[in-house]
């Protein structure tokens, strides 16, 4: 029996879904000439601004396109389901983003986006844009300490792109928005688990499977087997397992500040949500870590996955500043 | 000694796209185990745009042309991992074939070593990485000796699939260290590679509609 | 086996989850004094400003609370999961939400609802406190056209919330507040479906069968059932059927306007709410009805069900005011 | 001829506690048919408030205001339907017997008849909507019957709860016209209403524990 889904044809989806946001968001967001799967901020790319060029697969909403306005991404290339984007509305996109002043791809670090990124920056070359790229390697799961470089991005992404979106909007340097943009993803944490599959709307099954009673510690976004899978344990237990984790590659000092970012996979609710919050809360209190600003809700989902990711982003005041920068997104909006 | 030309390297993409599509499935599965469950889908996307692609230029483009037209079709059509490498696989075969209108058998061995080649290039797998490469590595190197040897071109490709499937096979047994699945660590070990596993049905394919 | 949830103990967790949101959102929400189901908008109340209570069951998130603050609700009352609140929360909030002018009480039209915040509306009326009540009731699939008082208040609630709030932050009078908020209420027609049920946090039990391949029109965001029971269809197709029944009510001219809220229940992806509403969008194009402004995501939820609710509200030069009057909530901002 | 005072009004709200505890999902699974699955939390969690309350109060406490407190401690804990329509029933059983230190057999039929009347004032519902009614009232003019026919506390109590499963009984042949499941219409026809069926569970539990 094939999952359901509210679709027509799972060929088609994510090109539906493009024609459906745009339908939306017609003031926030167009698509290239020619490339509808390089979605362009109407207000954002300017002359003389770094522009920031963000994208990978569908499947994510709200990231990558959610992201994607003024005082944060210029535009964002779409792929197919879990899926990079080509090459091609790579470089559009980097074309409507670029202002003279250099584009910086960022995106998570999966294999696939970093062929079709490179190529896209060649090609970028060739037409006298310089690229430069920062991937998001926020998952504390997806690779030991020492190998960051190899971790994958995932919720992490929106603390990210959000700080290299506001120095871009700022029109600092070239130099200082890919410095403040790896700051950024330095300083950001990110730990998931998922509870139950989600499933390509191509083959409506299952992407993986999972015991009524387990859970899979450090799973991707993408369905990739995480770290560990064990019976299913209470919101306290999972959110301090993921928390130690977390708080012990940052080592913040009592005093402080970070940003939370409480992310759901997918299908699982706010009410859970709030309730690891909660836990959150008392585990910072109790380390005298204070808390600057949190979000909770669907930030970076995979499709209709169950499960969450608790993020941390250890703020500096140039960090702090970057988040408070105001920005103004299809789907978000801040400041 | 058999001749090859555009018409029949149409017939080889078709015959590849047929092998993948039936196969789709089973590539899905296998990804599920140890990445994201999409390649089944993804190379069937791919494979069909290609097909859909030659289906509109006419019997006198060259060969070169043909497999840059695929090249650009697989790659726009798929993204992903599997995009860039096929996408670079053909872009090397059209290279290695430039300026000939009709293959002999020694240029489709030429054209299938360079797409092992630009796999490699583009993704910077060494042998032993429990990828694609594992399969495709393997495969140009016992065409390329069995050429050597003056076989003929039908039983250069069996050695080249015969190699690709022990190649495939011996993915089982490695630790992935690049793609998605590379973040598993020891819990890639016992399961097939995916990208292996499609390399071994277009090899197939290749053989079965070109030798 | 019961259902995955990330809980700690099933009959704490609409009191956990509200630690969290408070945890979450402290410079926007704050408890009543002895009345921690009390939610109060920080920036909000004030002298001469007709109040809005609203308020209801857990387990509908972003509904209720997520819509307390500037220039929406003052106030939200908050009852177990699925459950109206009792009537001494729903005071605590009337009084906070009190300016001397008069509070209205909005609120979705099920008995248990109207028992408890009628029988709070009489206790405010011994504090001398004026209360008027507005109902939603715009669930057309809920009851006949002809017996629309009788109807239930669902994911429309977010516009009828929405245009009252507006009304009473621009502090107008209590008659035009409540004339504003029936108006709003009179324009608005939601139509839902649904895929899979949900679960309580109590039970962790399906709260509803399904087959595999079925799904119910109509049916209430508790679980109630709809209208009738189907064969999953496609997406184009499920939108047809809910169009059909809004616009045979709302009767819209060529050149008029609506908004639009595209609901998911709760487990339903942005991928398929944003097909869903290129659908709305080509359907609203044939006949010339124009798009003013479109809400797509997670309004008003059934904990993790999943399925979808489609939502116009037809508009007027005022009710169009109304919708794009900023608002500042804690999981919601406007204007 | 029996006598009621604190101690066993304590009692009975513990025996009702515990009866509907033990039925909890079965009301929960009539819910979920016809309403939100939720009625047997509902009870539960509104009659574990008043045993916790009652805990709390003094041997000397008046019927009255053991009353008021049950009706107070299930309004805060349950809120929904259930709350606003038991706690009247408390708070209208507390008024049928005020002033009284010691319950008489026509006071508790007083009380019961009053609770009845109660729900029916808050809810505003008619017999045959398909409600707690259609238990509660049958059962209240039984009780009040046999309580004038000069039949025990025991035997008239007995009435009350034949005629209240009786009533409950025959809610499965009613469409729903108030509450949650109104919005059914014919599709409510068949199936027991949940809040009839806790109805009954409180019936008889008040009967084991008074007569
Ligand atoms: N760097 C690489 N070099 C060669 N092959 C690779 C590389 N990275 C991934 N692959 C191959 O790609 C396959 C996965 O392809 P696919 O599922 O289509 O892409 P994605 O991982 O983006 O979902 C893997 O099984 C592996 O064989
Ligand atoms: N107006 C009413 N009068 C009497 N009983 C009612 C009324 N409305 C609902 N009920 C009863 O309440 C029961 C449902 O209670 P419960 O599930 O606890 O509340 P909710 O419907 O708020 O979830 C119904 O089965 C019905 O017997
Ligand atoms: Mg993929
Ligand atoms: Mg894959
Ligand atoms: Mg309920
Ligand atoms: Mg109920």
């Amino acid at each position: 029996m094939q999952t359901k889904k509210i679709i027509n044809d799972g060929n088609r989806s994510v090109d539906e879904m493009l024609e459906g946001i745009l339908a939306a968001h017609p003031h926030h967001l167009r698509s290239a000439e020619g490339s509808p799967r390089s979605i362009i901020a109407r207000d954002g790319p300017r002359p003389g601004k770094v522009g920031l060029v963000i994208g990978g697969g569908s499947g994510h909403e709200p990231t990558f396109l959610g992201f994607v306005g003024k005082g944060l991404a210029d535009a964002a290339a779409i792929g197919n389901v879990f899926a990079s984007p080509p090459p091609d509305p790579i470089l559009e996109c980097a074309k409507a983003a670029s202002g003279g002043a250099g584009v910086l791809f960022m995106y998570g670090n999966y294999a696939g986006d970093v062929m079709n990124f490179d190529m896209a920056a060649e090609m970028a070359a060739m037409d006298d844009i310089e690229v430069r790229t920062v991937l998001t390697t926020d998952d504390v799961a997806s690779a030991p300490r020492d190998q960051r470089q190899k971790r994958r991005g995932v919720a992490g992404n929106f603390f990210i792109f959000k700080a290299a979106g506001a120095a871009c909007d700022r029109m600092l340097s070239f130099d200082e928005c890919e410095r403040i943009a790896r700051k950024a993803n330095d300083h950001t944490f990110t730990m998931g688990v998922a509870l139950s599959p989600c499933s390509l709307p191509q083959t409506r099954r299952p992407n993986f499977e999972i015991g009524p009673d387990e859970m899979e510690i450090g799973m991707g976004i993408h369905g990739e087997p995480g770290i560990a899978r064990g019976k299913l344990k209470t919101a306290d237990e999972i959110t301090d397992e993921m928390l130690e984790k977390i708080l012990d590659e940052m080592a913040p000092a009592r005093g402080d500040k970070v940003a939370v970012l409480v992310n759901s996979l997918g299908s699982t609710p706010l009410m859970e949500l709030y309730i690891m919050n909660r836990r959150i809360k008392q585990r910072l209190d109790d380390i005298g870590v204070s808390v600057h600003a949190t979000w909770v809700g669907n930030y970076c989902t995979s499709l209709e996955m169950a499960g969450a990711s608790v993020t941390l982003m250890h703020l500096d005041g140039e960090l702090q500043e970057m988040l408070d920068h105001p920005c103004d997104c299809a789907m978000f909006r801040a400041g | 000694m058999t001749s090859t030309d555009t018409a029949k390297l149409k017939r080889m993409f078709d015959a590849i796209a047929a092998a993948i599509d039936a196969d789709k499935d089973r590539l899905c599965r296998l990804d599920g185990v140890i990445g994201d469950a999409d390649h089944g889908i993804a190379m069937a996307l791919g494979f069909g745009a290609v097909r859909d692609a030659l289906d509109q230029i006419d019997a006198s483009t060259e060969p070169t042309a043909l497999l840059n037209t695929a090249a650009k079709s697989f790659l726009n059509a798929v993204g992903a991992s599997s995009g860039p490498l096929y996408a670079t696989a053909f872009m090397r075969g059209a290279a290695a074939v430039k300026g000939k209108a009709i293959l002999e058998d020694a240029d489709v061995i030429a054209m299938f070593r360079a797409m092992a080649q630009g796999i490699q290039d583009r993704g910077k797998a060494e042998l032993g990485e429990k990828t694609m490469v594992d399969a495709w590595l393997p495969a140009a190197q016992a065409a390329g000796v069995a050429q050597q040897a003056g076989k003929s071109l039908s039983e250069s490709l069996d050695a080249a699939l015969a190699a690709a499937e022990s190649g495939a096979e011996a993915t089982k047994d490695m630790i992935a260290t690049k793609g998605r699945s590379s973040r598993l660590g020891e819990r890639s070990i016992g399961h097939l590679d995916p990208g292996a596993a499609s390399a071994v049905t277009i090899i197939r394919a290749m053989r079965n509609s070109l030798a």
